[in-house]
C-alpha cells in the first residue's frame, strides 16, 4: 500500500478537498435565491435594486469576515456591534470637528479606532486567558455604554459629511458600488492569508487544538491577538462605510448586529468550533442573509413571515453543512479500510 | 524571532551544520545538552525534585523510572512547556531559560510528547509541517511541495498514510506514527522521545528503531523514554534512572543489568512480571457470533468463560478496539451478535453493557477512560452513580468513601482526592480508570492496552489484579499490543488480522513466532 | 518531603474551606455588600417597596437562568430562550382571543408550545448533533419570527384582571410577591437535579467530555434532549408570566433577554466551557445584576453608566480569578524554591 | 449626552416632583418634546427627572414607572411604547398617590388621568394626505412607512388617512398599496423603503408619520434613481430634514412644535395636583405663555395646529 502513486492521492486529494468545501452548498442556496426571485419579480435584478442588494452585503461582508477569522481561532467577538457603533459615530465627529480632513485619513483613524478595541478584547482573551465569548459579551456592554454617554442624543447626518464620502456608497465603478469594491478586495486579500500564509495556516491549527498548538511552540497567544485586531481593524473599517451609507449615526447604531454577524458566518460553513472554514464563505453567508430580506420584500412575501424564513435559512444551512461533513467522514473510513 | 529570545544558537537548520562538526570530535563527546537538579512543582504536588539529565551527540539516552517519577515533568521542561522552578540547564555549551516550546526548538531541541497533539482539522501532511510549510517566493506556501515531503517521511518510517487526510480519527497508532515523523522532520541536534512506542507493536517499533540509530549516527542526541526493557536495552547506549522525581544514576547500557535497573526504579526487589494462577473455568459469560462492521472488521465471532482471561492479539489497526467497542455498545455493527450469560445484549447501549455486568477499560485514558478535569473521587465513582443514588439522591459521604476505598486498593498516587486527574501520572491515572470499573463488579472485564505507558512495578500490580479477578470467575477480555502480556497473561490468544481472526491458540500452544505470524504474514506478502 | 508539603497544603484547602472561597460564595458576599451599602446609602432603597419591584423584575432572568446553567455546564448554549418566551406570549394572546378556551386551558397550551420550542432545538442539536451555539442563533429568529406570524402586529390586553392582579400581589406586608413560591419551588427543583442526583453527575461529567462520559453509559444525547426541554418548557413558563405581568400579549414580548440572561448565569461563575457551576451561584449572579441595577438607578446613576457596569462585571468576575492564581502562584514558588533547592543540592552532585 | 437617567436629577419626595418618560431616552424629537417639559415644569414649580429605557420597547419602561412610584413622585408624564403594557404599574403609581399625564403618545384611558395630545389626531393625518396628493397630482399608488406596528399615535393617524382615502372623491385615484414599519429605527426604515421601492414598480409617494423614518427614507432617495422621481413627505424634525429638503428630495413636510407638547403636559400635571382639573371632558387649564387649554373627549387635550416645512421657511426653526 505504500505505493500509492503520486498522480492518484493528488486526484483524490482535489476530490476530497472539493467535497469538504463547505462553501458550495452556500453558493448554490444563493444563486438559487437569487434566480427564484427574479423569476418572481423581473425587477429584483434592475440595476438599483442590484446595486441596493451589493450595498447592503458590504458591510456584513467585512464583519463577517473579520468575525470568521476570530472564530477559526476557536473564539468569538460579540462587541462588534459596539464597536462599529463606536466607530461609526467616532467618524462623524471627525468630519463635524475637523472639517474638510482627508477622508483617507478617516478610514485610516477608524480601522486604528478599531483596532484598538479589538485588541482591549484580545488582550483580555490572551493575557487573562478567559473564554471570549464572555469577555466580549462583557465588552459588548462597556463599549454600548461608553458610546450611548458619548453621544448621548447627539446624531450625525449624511448632510453633515462631505458630498464626497456620502458619494463612496452612491458612485460605481463598472457597476460596482464603490464601497463593495473595498469588501471584495477584503474578501480576497485576507482569504489568500489564510489559504496560503504560514500565520494564516497556524490560525486553524490553533482552534483544531489550542493546547496542542501551544505545546508545540506555536505562537498561540500572539496569533490569536493579532486575530482580534485585525478583527477590531475590519470592524472600523465597516463603521466608516457604514457612515458613508446610511443617513444618520448615534447612539444606537450597531446594536444587535453581533448575532447576525455569527450567524453569517456559521452559515457560510466556519465551524463554531474553530478549525474548518474559510473567509470566503463566511463572506458569501453574510451576502445570503442579506440578500434573502431583499428576496422576500421583493416577492412580496408577508413581512411577519420574513423573520421566520431566515431563521429556516440560517437551520438549514447548518444541518447541510453537517450533511456534507458527515459523508466526507464516512468516504474516510471506508478509504482507512482500504489503506488497513 | 526565537534567535531575540532565546540566548543560543539560532535555529535547528545552523544546528545541524554544527552536529557535523560535534560527530567529529567524537574522541571525547561533550554533551549537546545538560539539565542539572531541575525541580518542578504543581501546586502542592514535587513533579521533579531534582531532574538531572546529560545528552552527548551521537548517542541515544535511556530515562527509566516508574510512573510518576517525573520522566513526563522533566521532558517537559526540555521542551519549554514548563520553566524549572530550580536547577540550571546548558544547550550547546550555553546557559538557557525557555519561555515557550518555540525557544526549545529554535535551540534544536525536538520533542515527542507522551500523548499525541494533533490537529484534528489539518490534513496529515499539514500536521507535520505546520509553521514551516514549503514556501514559495512571496512566502507562499507550495502544497504539492509539502505533500512529497510528508509522503516521504512515511516511506522512510514504511506507513502507508495518506498526507491529505485530515488527521480527525486517525487511530492512536497511526497518530503516534505521524509524531514522529514530525519531530524527524525537524532534524533537530537533540531528539526527545516520550513513550513513543507505547501504542506501537513490533514492526512500527523496529522500524522506528532504524530511523533513530539513523539519526544517532548522524551525530544527533536522543532521549528515549519507555516501560519496556527490551527495547531500553535494545535501543540506547546509557541509561538514566529516576525516581520519585530525583535523579537516581545513569548507566552504561553495557554495564547494566535489567533486575539492577528496577532495583533502583523501585527501591525494592519485584516479584514475578507474569503471575498467572490458572483458575477453574466456568460456563461462557460472553458469546460473540458473526459481527461486522464495513471497513473495520469482518465475522467476528468467540467466547470468553468465567475465570478465563481470552487475550485479543494483533497488529494496531487489526480492528481489535473496534470490536470491543462494538461489543460494549460505542459502536455500532452491520451484522451480528453478542450475548451476556446467554442473554442477547442491545447493540449501541453502554447502560445496558454495564448493568448487564460489562466494565470496559478503553485504550485511550485520556479521551476515553477519564474526564481529565473531574477530580480523582468523581472520576472513580463515575460508573456507580445509579448505586449511590438513595430515593435518586447521592450522599455525597458514601460517595466519597468508595471513591478513597478503591484508590486505596489500587494505591493510587494522589495529593488529594479532591485532585483534578489530569494531574496524576499516566500509570496512575490508568489505575483510576480500573478502580472505577472494579467498583462495579463486572461479570465481564474488557480491557485495552491495560499497560500501555505503566511502569514494571505497576504493570505487575495490574496483572496480579486482572489474574485475581479471573481467579475470582470473572471473564476477562483483554486487547494487547505486548506479545509477552498475551503469552504471559493469556488462557486463549484470539490472533486478529485486517479485521478477521486469523488464528486461535491455547496458553499451551501460543508461542510469540506463531503468533506474530498468524498477525502479520499475510501482510507481510502484500507488501 | 513531597508528602510533607502536600499534606500541609491540602489541610489548608480541605473540601469545606474550598466552598467557602469558591466562586459562587464570592458573589454571594459581594452580592450581601452591596444589598448592604445600598440600603445605607441609597434614599428609599431600604423599603418593601424594594423587594416587590426588585423581584418581579428579576424573576424572568431568575428563571431562565436555572435552565440555561445546567445546558452550559452540560457544554451547549440555547440562545432562543427569549424567543421561546416572545412565541409563547404570542401564542397565548392569538389563543385568549380566539380560542374561547379558559384562561387555564390556554396557559396550560402556551406552555406546551415552549415545550415543543425546546424539544426543536433538543432536536438538532442531539439527534442530528449540530452545534447549538449556532443552532439556537437560528431558533433565535425563527421563533420570534413565528411569533409575528402568530400575532402579527396586534396586542392582546383583555386579559382577566384579577390574574395581572394575583402576578403583582404580595405575600401580606412583605413586599414579596406570591408568585415567588413557584419561583422558589422551581429554584429547589434545578438546584436538587444539579447538585444531588445521577443525573446531575453526569451533566458535570460530559460537560468536560462527551466522549469519556459515554465510556460510562451517560447517554449524552439523551440527557442534552432533556436539558432543551427545561429550557423550553421555562421558557413557556417566562413568557406566561411576562403576558400576565404585562397584561399584553405581543410578539416583542422578552426581545434580547437572552443575553442579559447567559451574562447572569456566567457572573454566577458558570464554566462556558461547561463542567463548571452551581445553582446557589447563579441564583447570586442573577440577583447582583438586578440589585445592583436597582439601587444605581434609584442613586440617579446615567443609564449608560448601568450599561457599563454590567459589562465590568461581566469582565472582573472572569479575569479576576486568573489574575488571583497568577499571583497565589508567584507567592508559593518563592516559598517553594527554598525547600527545592535545600533538597535538590545532593542530586546536583551527580552532574 | 445631555438626558440620560441623570438629566435634572430631582430629589424629594414629599415635595413636587415630576418625572418624564418618554419612550427612548436618546432621541432627537423626544429631546425637544423634554426640553419643553422641563422649562414648563419650573414654571409651574416642580422639579422634574428623566426616566426611561435607551431602547423603545414596553417592558423596558415599567422599571422606571416603579422607580417613579417608589420615589413618591406627583406627576408621571409618560409617552407609552405600549398602551396596555403599561398599565398595570400605572395603577400601582396612582394607588401611590401619582397622577399620570400621557403625552406624544396615548395609553389605555384607564390608567391615565389625561393625554396631552400634539394636534388633533385627524389634522395630522390629513396634512400628510393633502402634501402627497399636492406633489403626485392627485393620482397613483402611495405607501406608508410607520414605525412599531404597535405604536398607538401611528396608527391612529394611518387609521384616519384610509379613511380619507375611503370617503374623499379628490382622493379617488390615490391607493394605498402598502404600509411598512421601520421600528423607528434608521437602517431598518432605510431598507423598508428600498423594499417598498423595488416591489412597488410604480410607486408615486410615500408618507413617512415618523421623525426617523422620513429622514431615513429620504437619505436612501436622495441617494437613488428615485431621487425626484418619487414624492416624500411626513413628520419630521426641520434640523433632519434641512438637508433633504435643499436638494429637493423632499418638497414638503409637517410637525408641530414638539416643545409645546412638553411645556402643556408639564401644566396639566400641576392641574391635576392642584386639583384644578380631574381631566374630565370640558376641563380647561392654564399653560403658562400657550394660554388655556382645553380638556376634550375622553380625557385628551390639544396642543395646536401642525405646521409645514418648505425650502421656504425651514431655516426659521432649529430643533
Ligand atoms: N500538571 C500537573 N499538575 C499537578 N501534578 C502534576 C502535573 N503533571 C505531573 N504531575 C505530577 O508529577 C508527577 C510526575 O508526573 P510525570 O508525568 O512526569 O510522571 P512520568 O514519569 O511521566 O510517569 P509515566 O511514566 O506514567 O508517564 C506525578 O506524580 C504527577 O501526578
Ligand atoms: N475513530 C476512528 N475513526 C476512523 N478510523 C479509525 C478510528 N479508530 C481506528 N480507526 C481505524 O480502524 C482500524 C482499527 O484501528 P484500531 O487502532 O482500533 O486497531 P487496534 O487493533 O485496536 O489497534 P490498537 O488497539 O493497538 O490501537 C485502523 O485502520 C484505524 O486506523
Ligand atoms: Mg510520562
Ligand atoms: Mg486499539
Amino acid at each position: 500500500m505504500s505505493t500509492i502513486t503520486e498522480e492518484k492521492t493528488g486526484a483524490m486529494h482535489s476530490v476530497r478537498s472539493f467535497l469538504r468545501a463547505r462553501e458550495i452548498p452556500v453558493a448554490g442556496a444563493l444563486v438559487a435565491l437569487v434566480i427564484i426571485t427574479t423569476i418572481i419579480n423581473p425587477r429584483f435584478l434592475s440595476p438599483q435594486s442590484l446595486k441596493d442588494l451589493m450595498l447592503n452585503a458590504t458591510i456584513v461582508i467585512i464583519l463577517a469576515v473579520g468575525q470568521a477569522l476570530v472564530i477559526i481561532t476557536r473564539n468569538v467577538d460579540l462587541s462588534v456591534g459596539s464597536i462599529l457603533g463606536l466607530v461609526a459615530f467616532g467618524t462623524g465627529t471627525l468630519f463635524d470637528v475637523f472639517a474638510g480632513i482627508p477622508i483617507p485619513l478617516v478610514f485610516l483613524a477608524g480601522m486604528v479606532f478599531g483596532g484598538v478595541l479589538g485588541a482591549i478584547n484580545g488582550l483580555l482573551v490572551t493575557a487573562a486567558k478567559v473564554p471570549a465569548l464572555v469577555i466580549t459579551l462583557g465588552t459588548m456592554y462597556i463599549y454600548r455604554g461608553v458610546l450611548t454617554s458619548w453621544a448621548g442624543s447627539k446624531q450625525y447626518f449624511s448632510g453633515d459629511n462631505p458630498r464626497e464620502f456620502g458619494a463612496l456608497s452612491v458612485d460605481t465603478v463598472f457597476g460596482l458600488p464603490i464601497i463593495t469594491l473595498v469588501a471584495i478586495a477584503v474578501v480576497i486579500a485576507v482569504g489568500f492569508f489564510m489559504r496560503a500564509v504560514r500565520s494564516g495556516r497556524d490560525l486553524y491549527a490553533i482552534g483544531s487544538d489550542p493546547d496542542a498548538a501551544r505545546l508545540f511552540g506555536l505562537a498561540v497567544s500572539k496569533r490569536v491577538l493579532a486575530a482580534f485586531v485585525a478583527n477590531g481593524a475590519l470592524v472600523g473599517l465597516a463603521g466608516v462605510l457604514y457612515t458613508s451609507r446610511y443617513n444618520s449615526v448615534g447612539a444606537l447604531t450597531g446594536s444587535g448586529l453581533e448575532l447576525d454577524v455569527v450567524a453569517a458566518v456559521v452559515v457560510g460553513g466556519v465551524a463554531i468550533s474553530g478549525g474548518t472554514g474559510t473567509v470566503v464563505g463566511a463572506a458569501i453567508g453574510a451576502v445570503l442573509l442579506s440578500t434573502i430580506t431583499g428576496a422576500l420584500t421583493a416577492t412580496r412575501v408577508d413581512k411577519f413571515w420574513q423573520q421566520a424564513i431566515v431563521g429556516v435559512l440560517i437551520l438549514s444551512a447548518i444541518i447541510v453543512d453537517r450533511i456534507v461533513s458527515v459523508r466526507n467522514a464516512r468516504k474516510l473510513r471506508v478509504s482507512e479500510a482500504r489503506d488497513v | 524571532m526565537a534567535t531575540r529570545e532565546v540566548p543560543t544558537v539560532p535555529a535547528a537548520s545552523s544546528g545541524s551544520a554544527q552536529l557535523s562538526s560535534a560527530s567529529g570530535a567524537s574522541a571525547q563527546p561533550q554533551s549537546v545538552l545538560t539539565l542539572t537538579g531541575a525541580a518542578k512543582t504543581f501546586g502542592p504536588v514535587v513533579a521533579l525534585a531534582d531532574g538531572t539529565i546529560d545528552i552527548r551527540p551521537g548517542e541515544i539516552h535511556a530515562l527509566v523510572g516508574e510512573n510518576g517519577a517525573g520522566k513526563s515533568t522533566l521532558v517537559k521542561i526540555l521542551a519549554g512547556v514548563h520553566s524549572p522552578d530550580a536547577g540550571e540547564f546548558v544547550v550547546g555549551g550555553e546557559h538557557v531559560a525557555f519561555r515557550s516550546p518555540a525557544d526549545s526548538k529554535a535551540a534544536g531541541i525536538s520533542v515527542i510528547y507522551q500523548e499525541p497533539t494533533l490537529f484534528p482539522d489539518l490534513t496529515v501532511a499539514e500536521n507535520i509541517f505546520i509553521g514551516r510549510q514549503p514556501t514559495g517566493r512571496g512566502g507562499i506556501i507550495n502544497r504539492r511541495e509539502m505533500r512529497r515531503q510528508a509522503r516521504e517521511l512515511f516511506a522512510t518510517l514504511g506507513v502507508p498514510i495518506d498526507p491529505d487526510r485530515i488527521a480527525e480519527g486517525l487511530s492512536i497508532a497511526d497518530q503516534q506514527i505521524i509524531e514522529i515523523a514530525k519531530a524527524i522532520s525537524l532534524d533537530a541536534r537533540v531528539l526527545v522521545m516520550d513513550e513513543p512506542t507505547a501504542a506501537l507493536s513490533g514492526v512500527e517499533v523496529e522500524r522506528l528503531f532504524t530511523v533513530a540509530r539513523g539519526l544517532r549516527d548522524k551525530g544527533a542526541g536522543i532521549l528515549f523514554i519507555s516501560h519496556r526493557f527490551e527495547e531500553v536495552f535494545a535501543l540506547c547506549d546509557r541509561i538514566t534512572v529516576m525516581r520519585d522525581g530525583r535523579y537516581v544514576s545513569v548507566h552504561d547500557t553495557a554495564a547494566a543489568t535489567v533486575p539492577g535497573i528496577v532495583k533502583e526504579m523501585v527501591g525494592r526487589e519485584l516479584g514475578a512480571l507474569f503471575p498467572k494462577v490458572v483458575a477453574p473455568v466456568g460456563d461462557t459469560v460472553l458469546s460473540v457470533t458473526g459481527l461486522s462492521r464495513l471497513g473495520v472488521f469482518t465475522d467476528i465471532g468467540f467466547e470468553v468463560k468465567a475465570g478465563e482471561i481470552v487475550a485479543l492479539s494483533g497488529l494496531v489497526g487489526a480492528g481489535r478496539t473496534e470490536v470491543a467497542r462494538a461489543v460494549f455498545g460505542i459502536d455500532k455493527y452491520d451484522a451480528g451478535t453478542v450475548h451476556l450469560d446467554g442473554k442477547p445484549l442491545p447493540a449501541r447501549s453502554p447502560q445496558a453493557s454495564i448493568t448487564a455486568g460489562i466494565g470496559f477499560v478503553p485504550e485511550d485514558r485520556r479521551k476515553q477512560g477519564l474526564v481529565m478535569d473531574l477530580s480523582v473521587a468523581r472520576n472513580a465513582t463515575l460508573t456507580l452513580r445509579k448505586s449511590l443514588a438513595r430515593f435518586g439522591l447521592i450522599s455525597g459521604a458514601r460517595e466519597r468513601r468508595l471513591a478513597e476505598e478503591w484508590s486505596a486498593r489500587l494505591q493510587v498516587k494522589t495529593g488529594s482526592q479532591d485532585y483534578a486527574v489530569s494531574t496524576l501520572s499516566g500509570g496512575n491515572q490508568q489505575k483510576v480508570v480500573l478502580a472505577k470499573w472494579l467498583a462495579t463488579e463486572p461479570r465481564l472485564l474488557i480491557v485495552d492496552e491495560p499497560t500501555r505507558g505503566i511502569d514494571v512495578g505497576t504493570k505487575a500490580e495490574v496483572h496480579r489484579l486482572l489474574s485475581d479477578l479471573a481467579g475470582r470467575g470473572i471473564a476477562i477480555l483483554m486487547i494487547s499490543s505486548e506479545l509477552p502480556e498475551v503469552l504471559g497473561m493469556a488462557d486463549r490468544i484470539l490472533v486478529m488480522h485486517e479485521g478477521r481472526i486469523s488464528a486461535e491458540y491455547s496458553r499451551e500452544e501460543a508461542t510469540a513466532e506463531l503468533v506474530m505470524h498468524a498477525a502479520t504474514s499475510a501482510q507481510e506478502v502484500a507488501r | 518531603m513531597s508528602e510533607t508539603l502536600t499534606a500541609s497544603i491540602v489541610k489548608s484547602r480541605s473540601a469545606i474551606g474550598k466552598r467557602l472561597i469558591g466562586h459562587d460564595a464570592v458573589i454571594i458576599y459581594v452580592l450581601i455588600a452591596v444589598v448592604i451599602v445600598s440600603c445605607l446609602t441609597v434614599r428609599y432603597f431600604a423599603s418593601t417597596l424594594t423587594v416587590g419591584f426588585l423581584l418581579i423584575q428579576v424573576i424572568p432572568i431568575l428563571l431562565l437562568a436555572l435552565p440555561m446553567a445546567l445546558v452550559i455546564i452540560s457544554g451547549e448554549i440555547d440562545l432562543s430562550v427569549a424567543s421561546i418566551a416572545g412565541l409563547t406570549s404570542a401564542v397565548m394572546g392569538v389563543l385568549w382571543r380566539d380560542s374561547g378556551w379558559d384562561i387555564v386551558t390556554v396557559m396550560v397550551a402556551s406552555v406546551f408550545v415552549g415545550v415543543v420550542c425546546g424539544a426543536f432545538n433538543g432536536f438538532l442539536i442531539t439527534t442530528l448533533g449540530l452545534p447549538s451555539l449556532a443552532v439556537t442563533i437560528g431558533t433565535l429568529a425563527l421563533f420570534r419570527g413565528l411569533a409575528l406570524v402568530v400575532i402579527g402586529d396586534q396586542k392582546v390586553a383583555n386579559f382577566p384582571k384579577e390574574l395581572n392582579i394575583f402576578v403583582l400581589s404580595k405575600i401580606g406586608a412583605t413586599g414579596i410577591p406570591v408568585v415567588m413560591i413557584f419561583v422558589i419551588l422551581i429554584i429547589a427543583f434545578f438546584a436538587i437535579l444539579l447538585h444531588f442526583t445521577p443525573f446531575g453527575r453526569g451533566l458535570y461529567a460530559l460537560g468536560y467530555s462527551t466522549e469519556a462520559a459515554s465510556f460510562v453509559g451517560i447517554r449524552v444525547g439523551h440527557a442534552k434532549f432533556w436539558l432543551f426541554i427545561a429550557t423550553g418548557t421555562v421558557a413557556g413558563l417566562v413568557g406566561v408570566f411576562l403576558t400576565l405581568r404585562l397584561a399584553s400579549a405581543g410578539p416583542d414580548n422578552g426581545t434580547g433577554m437572552e443575553l442579559s440572561v447567559i451574562a447572569a448565569v456566567l457572573l454566577g461563575g458558570v464554566s462556558i466551557f461547561g463542567g463548571k457551576g452551581s445553582i446557589p451561584g447563579v441564583i447570586g449572579g442573577v440577583l447582583l445584576i438586578g440589585v445592583l441595577t436597582y439601587s444605581l438607578r434609584l442613586a440617579k446613576v446615567p443609564e449608560t453608566a448601568l450599561i457599563i457596569v454590567t459589562g465590568s462585571l461581566l469582565v472582573i468576575s472572569v479575569v479576576a480569578p486568573s489574575v488571583t492564581a497568577w499571583a497565589k502562584e508567584r507567592i508559593r514558588l518563592s516559598r517553594v524554591h527554598k525547600v527545592v533547592q535545600g533538597s535538590s543540592t545532593l542530586g546536583s552532585t551527580h552532574a | 449626552g445631555g438626558d440620560d437617567g441623570g438629566g435634572g436629577g430631582g430629589e424629594g419626595g414629599g415635595d413636587l416632583t415630576m418625572a418624564f418618560l418618554p419612550k427612548q431616552l436618546n432621541n432627537p424629537y423626544t429631546d425637544v418634546v423634554l426640553g419643553g417639559g422641563e422649562d414648563g415644569a419650573e414654571e409651574a414649580g416642580f422639579t422634574s427627572s428623566v426616566l426611561g429605557p435607551l431602547e423603545a420597547s414596553a417592558s423596558a419602561q415599567i422599571p422606571f414607572i416603579e422607580q417613579a412610584t417608589q420615589e413618591g413622585t406627583k406627576v408621571i408624564v409618560i409617552a407609552a411604547n405600549d398602551p396596555d403594557a403599561v398599565g398595570p404599574s400605572l395603577s400601582a403609581a396612582r394607588e401611590a398617590g401619582a397622577k399620570i399625564v400621557a403625552f406624544d403618545s396615548d395609553t389605555n384611558p384607564d390608567y391615565r388621568d389625561i393625554f396631552i395630545s400634539q394636534v388633533v389626531a385627524k389634522d395630522v393625518a390629513l396634512i400628510q394626505l393633502e402634501i402627497i396628493s399636492e406633489q403626485i397630482g392627485g393620482a397613483g399608488d402611495i405607501a406608508i412607512l410607520s414605525a412599531t406596528a404597535t405604536a398607538s399615535n401611528q396608527n391612529e393617524w394611518i387609521k384616519f388617512m384610509e379613511e380619507e382615502l375611503e370617503s374623499n372623491a379628490d382622493y379617488a385615484d390615490i391607493n394605498l398599496v402598502a404600509k411598512v414599519y421601520g421600528d423607528d429605527d434608521a437602517d431598518k426604515s432605510f431598507q423598508e423603503t428600498q423594499g417598498l421601492l423595488s416591489s412597488y414598480p410604480n410607486l408615486k409617494g410615500i408618507i413617512s408619520p415618523t421623525t426617523v423614518g422620513i429622514a431615513a427614507a429620504a437619505k436612501y432617495l436622495s441617494t437613488s434613481d428615485y431621487k425626484g422621481k418619487v414624492a416624500l413627505t411626513g413628520l419630521g424634525l426641520p434640523n433632519e430634514m434641512r438637508e433633504f429638503v435643499k436638494d429637493g428630495t423632499v418638497v414638503e413636510f409637517a410637525l408641530w412644535d414638539p416643545a409645546q407638547l412638553g411645556y402643556v403636559a408639564a401644566f396639566a400635571g400641576k392641574a391635576l395636583v392642584d386639583g384644578d382639573i380631574t381631566g374630565e371632558e370640558g376641563d380647561s387649564f392654564e399653560a403658562g405663555e400657550l394660554g388655556t387649554i382645553e380638556v376634550g373627549e375622553n380625557g385628551v387635550a390639544i396642543v395646536g395646529p401642525p405646521t409645514r416645512f418648505n425650502a421656504d421657511n425651514i431655516d426659521d426653526y432649529d430643533f
